[in-house]
């Protein structure tokens, strides 16, 4: 882990350092509004940024300061630290996506149950059908569709997941409310295509564990047929299941990224794209790495929870 | 071997047609089966592979899986209580189907390998039975399960009560499905060639086993089995099968030792006998069993059959008939008119 | 244009005015918002009058004297939209330009005086003027900047054009508490102007009782702040972070910093989903009724991060003033089919530059066969007249728009109509002649030129999707023209950042961009008439360099060094009118030269504002930079005294 | 014990026995072709390559052609019949003009079906010149307008006038193909990665599986923005396509790479590679004649399931402004256009057009990649 985790690192900063330019081609970029030229100002910022150190220093800086004093670095166009910016963030980020989990697995386990159970049948169709449809849509445009939706026809405020009237203030019963009015949308939109897969997986694993004997013996016993379902298919078909935690949080916080942008969230995604774009290197620098590095972990959990859920993989 | 007197009949099947409605067409598994059990008894099944005997086997716990279905006859299955229940008809999924499965009869499987829930524990599945039909506290249930793998001869249970199958060896694990299928006394144990995916010796071990269990319990066993060694050990009464139905039916002594149909006899002749020297290979039976959607007309076996007789064998299929000491399905020993 | 220069006798009178009021029971000589009023019931603020300046400016409003309350909702990009702010409440500078963008006015300072020869500027500041945080402002802030800020090379390694005269640059001496002077030595005619326009916002942006804690000069002891604050290194970065320019984020991201705006941001922007500007308590703005501004109780910002949002966020009518993101041609009929379900209404936005789309060939090109064709005016007339102007206009802006070159629009005093009309027809036969002059007769088997040097000539135009302008779209009918007439123009589309990084390292071909230039910052800022080093328009970038330093970048040929020599003419106008007759001149010589094609003078565009918003200037001129409308955002109030449900 | 067990003898007289012995490939054909979506699904997909390739033949106006009277002019319907003006009925396959407005205060066109103006329409009609195939010029169509002055949008016409169908045929090209390409390299680097990993075992198992595990770890849409902002802009469009088609195949290889890999471990201890070793095969023919013919059908279809993946991955590139750029016309740069309210208001069918075809697409893949897969799976039910 920690390897692949030095790896991540190193790549992520050769991915922010990639494209041609910094982040003060950028300023300018914006500054060219004000209609002069304003070289004056750039040249100090240059100096303030720390611009133009050789590559694998800027990387030892960064590395030495997360390591030795969690110290992300610091938001070019922020001006803050990165640590102050990102957490609320990345709570977010992760609770979206931890909810949109949530939801693909509420959705997905039941769809792809019946549809195993019933296979070929109108609704196995119905379910394979909508699935495929929840794959194929790209996400961003299943969700600037559903705002408008929801404009257009429920009147809602759109972008953000709290309206207007509650923007900073403080935690209520009514805001709470009104958030869940709001963060079902992103969930829905992030989590189709994720749902779709895991109905496919689900019925495929179930399919595969349907017909093996020890449905035969467990239905042999006299148990009932959901009974037996629920205990000895489903929980083995569960395995590969448990082990999408792994891949689909990376998943969920990429697609996550475009939508955020279009609904207008307040995650992770649209600070990432927007330090990427003007070159906030260490900001976007370091929510790479924390998405990675949790990604890490997560699909260190769903090893954890595997085997806690298949003692074969435990015993191995 | 016992000789008693021929208890009651514990299950009447009688006309059991299983069929499989696959894409490429119907492939009749069971066609036509009758067959008695008998309380307290052995009978065992014999017959080639895909003659239709586990089949025949699972449509008596109405276990056959899709396209399969039965399309007629009747399993007669006559409970301590005395009612009969005719299980061809019973609606899948019904309370009282249910409670005959694993209660009244058990079933054990071929591969013990598979058979048990991969990823739950041995106890935790025997209890489960328990309490699926009896009125028990867990801890009862428990106790049970223990004693149960102590009776199937699994050292130090209570321990191994928490194993998961794979930890445990394919003898063990049988054991373990006996415990299992026996834990509720059941008055008839199905056994699908139980002995099939072990070794030499625990093979021998598990029929002991059953032979003994028998006796303990007082049930009748339907041993499936290929394995005409098998069948000499344990069988009182023999079926033997051949394309979905039972060519040849009768006590062990009758059909080792007086074999009526052609495809008994030649299954008989094929076995090497200690002490009788015959040089050269043994005798075979000749060509393959026809594909299961090729069923040849009339008599299933005439197209391998030595004494088929043309115009009377290929055009109707011939009932159970007695014959020397057995029941026979041959039109050697009945009219062609007997089915139609 | 004319410049008026203020004498005594305003000063004087103004004193008076201050005097009277003084004099007279301050209760009723101002009024001021209810929920100030409260706050000085409570006793956390004092009285109006105390924190009024002695002579407020009475600011002449749009329509009628407004009413207390009401909060503007706009809505703003999470990230590089500090412009938002800047020009809503950020540009409220030591002097303004009118409503209308003719004429210099007081602002912060109550009057000036010029000396004869335009070198020397005298600023009378308005006496117990304060501070958003209630501290005095006076002199000593603007000589703190200067001295402390301006002249140091830490803090200002390069310093400002606009206080930078042909003689370097300016001092500033303080005289007494309110009076300061800016002397430049030699004539600076376009001083007043620029101190109006946005750049001039400096001198009265660094208050010296916040600042100088964050000044090694002040504070002995400013390593321990340094310390704390984990975005710095030493002082200065400290000290640039505290005090960061205007037009970047680093200024909206400190909200202790006292200003002297209208509002005072609450928390910094980036770091919430809304940005709240409170009201100043110790604005210095009053209406003709003594009322002190602003009206508006608040201005909120919610951060959005797609212009699509915003777009919703109007017809759902969550936005009660605003213009840009929204006054783009595509959006208008959107926004007219949602009209009434936002309740909003347009207002007209005189967003006129000198052209909206211009074809800037890069005349100083590294590769010298394509500088020398570029270079030639038949090549440039020849590109003029291939491209179909009015189809580009029918097609991308629905057929509103001029066909015109770069040039002072028609109305500006600069115009004339050979500037904005030269070489606009559409006639490829005559391009196909210019261009053969030019000599690029020679055809492909394709049909396409060839170059001096017998290769195919290629233009690559470097294109990004900026100003809501369908650039990238324009291109691809730019190629087809170009093409009709066998020139070959490649089309690489990238971003705003990269496109600027490319062009200003002088490694474009040609690019695709506006220009301001168009009305009264035809003056201050003629970047496309004279080779100037800008971020934004290159087309001459070596020569420009030279124009700054003769030691640097290559010297023009002598026609350019003419315009150079006519635009310090310029600078060092006396009057009004020489002003104007000097300018024209540049213009004469640089419309001759015909440097960049223009192709579109767009039409005035739009703003939304709802039903019961107030005094909205209207049309509202606004420029590069002319950050309107930021000095007239105080008198505008909600009829009713709240938003609109 | 006695061992006497009944078997099969190989003897064979199978006069009876109708039942050919079939291939493998015949196999998976015959169980694919019983998976009727799958079938469907299938012959849908051919017909989008053919698209693909037939290209200009099909669409009817030059997709870089605009109009100044059409801008985002909606479909025109095709009608089938005209009425006379004796009031007789007459069977002729037109479309209906369209009468344009042009609003200067909300600055938009409005069109209205003008019934007096009929274009007529038809097929194998003459238009602009193309080269068929890349190869051939030719001016024929397939079908529009019979009139070569005429233009009739079927889908619509988008903002600066061009004929939305025709820029989707010929972004069809661009789309298929990218999943194509990029299957082909995810292709090669997963079965070369994935066949080391899973044949040598060991640290080289190892080390490509760390990589593996790594490169998933990475969030991909950052990843590709990184790669994707590093393309230099003055790159020619076709190069920036290959490109992006390279960064979009990221995603393939390592699920490839995987498969490949378990498919190998599971194949090196099978009899039959034991077997073939024992006769002294070399490594490179066991892989070559053994072990690839045997998984082979399970590529094929994780490749089928890969290409709907890479044709949405091209989207997400575009939306966010680093994949392909105009005047490159792809679905996803053609949905990028749409992706704002002003279409989704005036123009629906801006959105609503190559959405569809996305849709289609992904789906027919997926199910066409599904039946594929269940009839390679030995083991599907």
């Amino acid at each position: 882990m920690v390897p692949t985790l030095l790896l991540v690192s190193i790549t992520t900063f050769v991915i922010i350092q990639l494209p041609p330019g910094d982040y003060l081609d950028s300023l300018a970029a914006e500054m060219g509004e004000s209609g002069v030229d304003n070289t004056a100002v750039l040249e100090s910022l240059r100096r303030q940024y720390g611009l133009g150190e050789p590559f694998y220093v800027q990387y030892f800086k960064w590395m030495r300061g997360i390591l030795l004093e969690g110290d992300f670095g610091l938001s070019f166009e922020k001006n803050r630290p990165v640590t102050d910016l990102i957490w609320d963030r990345l709570g977010w980020t992760f609770g979206i996506s931890i909810m949109t989990l949530l939801f693909i697995w509420l959705t997905a386990l039941p769809i792809g149950i019946y549809s195993a159970v019933r296979k070929y049948s109108v609704g196995d169709y119905v379910a394979t059908f909508f699935g495929f449809i929840g794959l194929a849509i790209p996400n961003f445009l299943l969700a600037l569709v559903m705002m408008y939706v929801a404009f257009k026809f429920f009147g809602q405020s759109v972008g953000g997941l709290v309206s207007p009237e509650y923007l900073g203030e403080p935690w209520t019963w009514a805001k709470f409310v009104d958030l869940l009015k709001h963060i079902w949308m992103p969930i829905v939109v992030v989590g189709t295509s994720g749902a779709a897969a895991l109905i496919r997986i689900m019925r495929a694993n179930l399919l595969d564990e349907l017909y093996r004997p020890y449905v035969v013996t467990a239905r042999a016993k006299g148990m009932t047929e959901f009974q037996l379902l629920l205990r000895y298919p489903v929980r083995v078909a569960l395995n590969p299941f448990i082990s999408t935690i792994g891949w689909i949080l990376p998943t969920l916080v990429s697609g996550e990224i475009i939508v955020a942008v279009v609904m207008n969230l307040p995650t992770t995604g649209p600070l990432l794209l927007r330090a990427l774009l003007v070159q906030d290197m260490f900001l976007a620098g370091s929510l790479i790495l924390i998405v990675s590095m949790l990604t890490v972990v997560g699909t260190l959990i769903s090893d954890v929870l595997l085997a806690l859920v298949d003692p074969r993989i435990r015993y191995q | 071997m016992r000789t008693e007197a021929v208890p009651g009949a514990l299950l009447e099947i009688s006309g059991l047609k299983t069929h499989f409605f696959t894409e490429d067409g119907v492939v009749k598994a069971v066609d036509g089966v009758d067959l008695t059990v008998y309380q307290n008894r052995t009978i065992c099944i014999l017959g080639e592979s895909g003659c239709g005997k586990s089949i025949m086997a699972r449509s008596i716990l109405r276990i056959v899986d899709a396209p399969g279905r039965i399309t007629d006859g009747r399993i007669l299955y006559r409970a301590a209580d005395g009612r009969e229940i005719d299980l061809a008809t019973a609606r899948q999924g019904s309370a009282q189907l249910r409670q005959i499965r694993g209660q009244d009869i058990a079933m054990i499987f071929q591969e013990p390998m598979t058979s048990l829930g991969p990823i739950q524990k041995i106890g935790k599945q025997i209890v489960e039975t328990i309490l699926l039909h009896r009125k028990v506290s867990k801890a009862e249930a428990k106790e049970e399960a223990i004693e149960m793998l102590d009776r199937v001869g699994i050292p130090d249970p209570r321990q191994r009560f928490e194993a998961y199958p794979f930890e445990l060896s394919g003898g063990m694990r049988q054991r373990a499905m006996i415990a299992m299928a026996l834990s509720c006394q059941p008055r008839l144990l199905i056994a699908d060639e139980p002995t099939t995916a072990l070794d030499v010796t625990t093979q021998a071990q598990i029929l002991d086993l059953i032979a003994e269990l028998k006796e303990e319990f007082a049930m009748a066993v339907m041993l499936i089995t290929h394995d005409l060694g098998v069948v000499a050990e344990v069988a009182e009464d023999v079926a033997v099968m051949y394309m979905g139905r039972v060519v040849e039916e009768g006590d062990v002594y009758a059909i080792f030792e007086n074999p009526q149909h052609p495809y008994t006899r030649a299954l008989m002749a094929s076995v090497p006998r200690i002490g009788v020297t015959k040089s050269g290979r043994l005798p075979a039976i000749k060509g393959m069993v026809p594909h299961p959607l090729a069923r040849p007309s009339g008599c299933p076996f005439r197209t391998r059959c030595d004494s088929a007789m043309p115009g009377v064998c290929d055009t109707s299929v011939p009932d159970l008939v007695p014959a020397g000491d057995s029941r026979t399905a041959c039109f050697l020993f009945s009219d062609a008119t007997g089915n139609g | 244009m004319r410049i008026r220069t203020h004498k005594r006798l305003w000063a004087l009178g103004a004193a008076g005015f201050g005097l009277a009021l003084a004099a007279g029971p301050a209760a009723l000589a101002f009024e001021e918002a209810p929920m100030l009023q409260e706050k000085v019931k409570a006793g956390e603020l004092p009285p109006v009058d105390e924190r009024l300046p002695m002579n407020p400016l009475v600011l002449e409003v749009v329509e009628q004297t407004g009413e207390y309350g009401g909060t503007i909702r706009r809505a703003i990009l999470g990230g590089g939209d500090q412009h938002n702010m800047v020009r809503t409440i950020g540009s409220d500078n030591i002097v303004r330009w009118d409503r209308e963008w003719t004429e210099v006015r007081p602002n912060i300072a109550e009057s000036w005086e010029v000396s004869e020869d335009a070198s020397s500027f005298t600023f009378k500041l308005r006496e117990g003027m304060r501070w958003s945080d209630g501290e005095p402002f006076t002199a000593d802030d603007i000589v703190f900047w200067y001295e402390d800020v301006f002249l140091d090379t830490r803090l200002t390694p390069n310093k400002d054009s606009t206080f930078v005269g042909p003689d370097g640059p300016v001092e500033v001496r303080k005289i007494d508490d309110v009076t300061v002077e800016f002397d430049f030595r030699t004539p600076n005619g376009l001083f007043i102007q620029n101190l109006a326009y946005g750049f001039g916002y400096h001198p009265a942006a660094f208050p010296k009782h916040y600042l100088s804690q964050f000044h090694e000069k002040y504070n002995p002891d400013v390593q321990s702040l340094v310390d704390a604050e984990p975005a710095a290194a030493d002082w200065i970065q400290l000290f640039n972070l505290k005090a960061g320019p205007m037009d970047t984020p680093l200024f909206w991201q400190n909200p202790d910093r006292p200003t002297l705006h209208a509002w005072h941001l609450t928390n910094a922007y980036g770091s919430t989903d809304r940005i709240v500007a409170e009201r100043n308590p110790f604005y210095w703005k009053v209406d003709e009724a003594g009322q002190q501004l602003p009206y508006v109780d608040r201005i909120t910002y919610d951060q959005v991060e797609d212009v699509e949002t915003i777009l919703l966020k109007a017809f759902n009518g969550e936005i009660d003033y605003m213009l840009r993101h929204l006054g783009r041609p595509a959006n208008k009929a959107a926004l007219t089919d949602n009209m009434d379900r936002g309740k909003y209404g347009f207002f007209d936005v005189g967003d006129l530059p000198a052209n909206i789309m211009i074809l800037m060939l890069n005349l100083n090109h590294k590769d010298p066969v394509k500088r020398q064709v570029i270079n030639d005016k038949n090549f440039r007339v020849g590109l003029s007249h291939a491209v179909n102007r009015q189809e580009i206009i029918d097609l991308l802006y629905f057929g509103s728009g001029t066909p015109a070159q770069v040039a002072p629009r028609e109305g500006s005093e600069l115009y004339k109509e050979w500037y904005a009309k030269q070489f606009t027809e559409y006639d490829p036969d005559l391009a196909n002649e210019f261009l053969d002059k030019a000599g690029l007769n020679e055809r492909d088997s394709e049909g396409f030129r060839l170059g001096p040097n017998g290769e195919r000539f290629t233009l690559v135009f470097l294109v990004a999707d900026v100003f809501g302008l369908q650039y990238p779209d324009a291109m691809e009918l730019i190629q087809g023209y170009a093409a009709d007439v066998g020139l070959d123009i490649q089309v690489r589309a990238t971003d705003r950042s990269r496109l600027i990084d490319l062009h200003t390292s002088n490694e474009q071909d040609a690019y695709l961009w506006n220009c301001s230039g168009g009305q009264a910052d035809a003056y201050t800022t003629p970047i496309c008439y004279v080779p100037i080093v800008s971020n934004s328009v290159s087309w001459a970038r070596e020569w420009a360099a030279w124009g700054v330093d003769s030691n640097r970048g290559e010297e023009p040929p002598e026609a350019v060094k003419e315009i150079f020599a006519a635009y310090d003419e310029v600078k060092a106008a006396s009057g009004p009118d020489e002003l104007r007759e000097r300018m024209q001149h540049v213009l004469d010589l640089s419309m001759e030269q015909f440097f960049t094609i223009g192709l579109v003078q767009n039409d005035p565009v739009f703003g939304i504002a709802r039903a019961n918003v107030r005094n909205v200037p209207n049309p509202l001129p606004i420029a590069g930079q002319l950050w309107f409308p930021a000095p007239y955002t105080a008198q505008i109030y909600f009829e009713g005294g709240d938003n609109l449900p | 014990m006695s061992q006497a067990v009944l078997s099969h003898q190989e003897d064979v007289d199978d006069f009876d026995d109708t039942v050919k012995v079939l291939g493998p490939w015949a196999l998976v054909w015959r169980k694919f072709k019983r998976h009727r979506l799958a079938m469907w699904s299938g012959v849908v997909v051919a017909l989008i390559y053919l698209v693909a390739i037939l290209g200009e033949f099909l669409a009817p106006v030059q997709i870089h052609d605009t109009s100044v009277r059409n801008t985002f002019q909606p479909p025109q319907a095709i009608h089938f019949f005209v009425t006379r003006e004796d009031g007789s009925r007459e069977f002729l396959l037109h479309a209906k003009g369209m009468k344009m407005e042009l609003d200067r205060v909300a600055l938009r066109r409005t069109f209205t079906v003008d019934e007096s103006k009929i274009i007529p329409l038809g097929f194998w009609v003459r238009g602009y010149e193309y080269k068929f195939l890349g190869l051939l010029p030719s001016k024929v169509h397939l079908f529009g307008p019979t009139n070569p002055r005429d233009t009739v949008y079927l889908l619509g016409a988008d903002r600066l006038g061009r004929d939305v169908l025709s820029r989707i045929i010929l972004g069809t090209r661009v789309s298929m193909s990218i999943g194509l390409v990029g299957v082909a390299v995810s292709l090669v680097i997963g079965v070369l990665l994935g066949g080391a990993s899973g044949y040598y075992g060991g640290w080289i198992d190892g080390l490509i599986q760390r990589f593996i595990e790594f490169i998933r770890s990475v969030p991909t849409i950052p990843l590709w923005m990184g790669l994707a902002a590093a393309i230099p802009l003055d790159w020619p469009p076709l190069r920036t396509y290959f490109v992006v088609t390279i960064i979009v195949s990221m995603i393939g290889w390592t699920t490839l790479a995987r498969e490949v890999r378990g498919k190998f471990l599971s194949l090196r201890n099978e009899d039959f590679i034991i077997a073939a070793r024992l006769d002294g095969l070399t490594n490179w023919e066991i892989i070559v004649k053994h072990m690839v013919p045997s998984f082979s059908s399970h590529i094929i279809a994780s490749l089928t399931l890969a290409v709907p993946l890479m044709i949405l991955a091209e989207t997400s590139l575009s939306f966010l402004g680093i994949g392909l750029q105009p005047p490159i016309v792809s679905w996803g740069t053609l949905l990028k256009e749409a992706q704002n309210i002003r279409s989704i208001i005036e123009a629906p069918w801006l959105l609503i057009a190559p959405g569809t075809m996305i849709v289609i697409a992904v789906l027919t893949l997926n199910f066409l990649g599904d039946g594929v897969r269940d009839a390679a799976d030995p083991h599907a039910h």
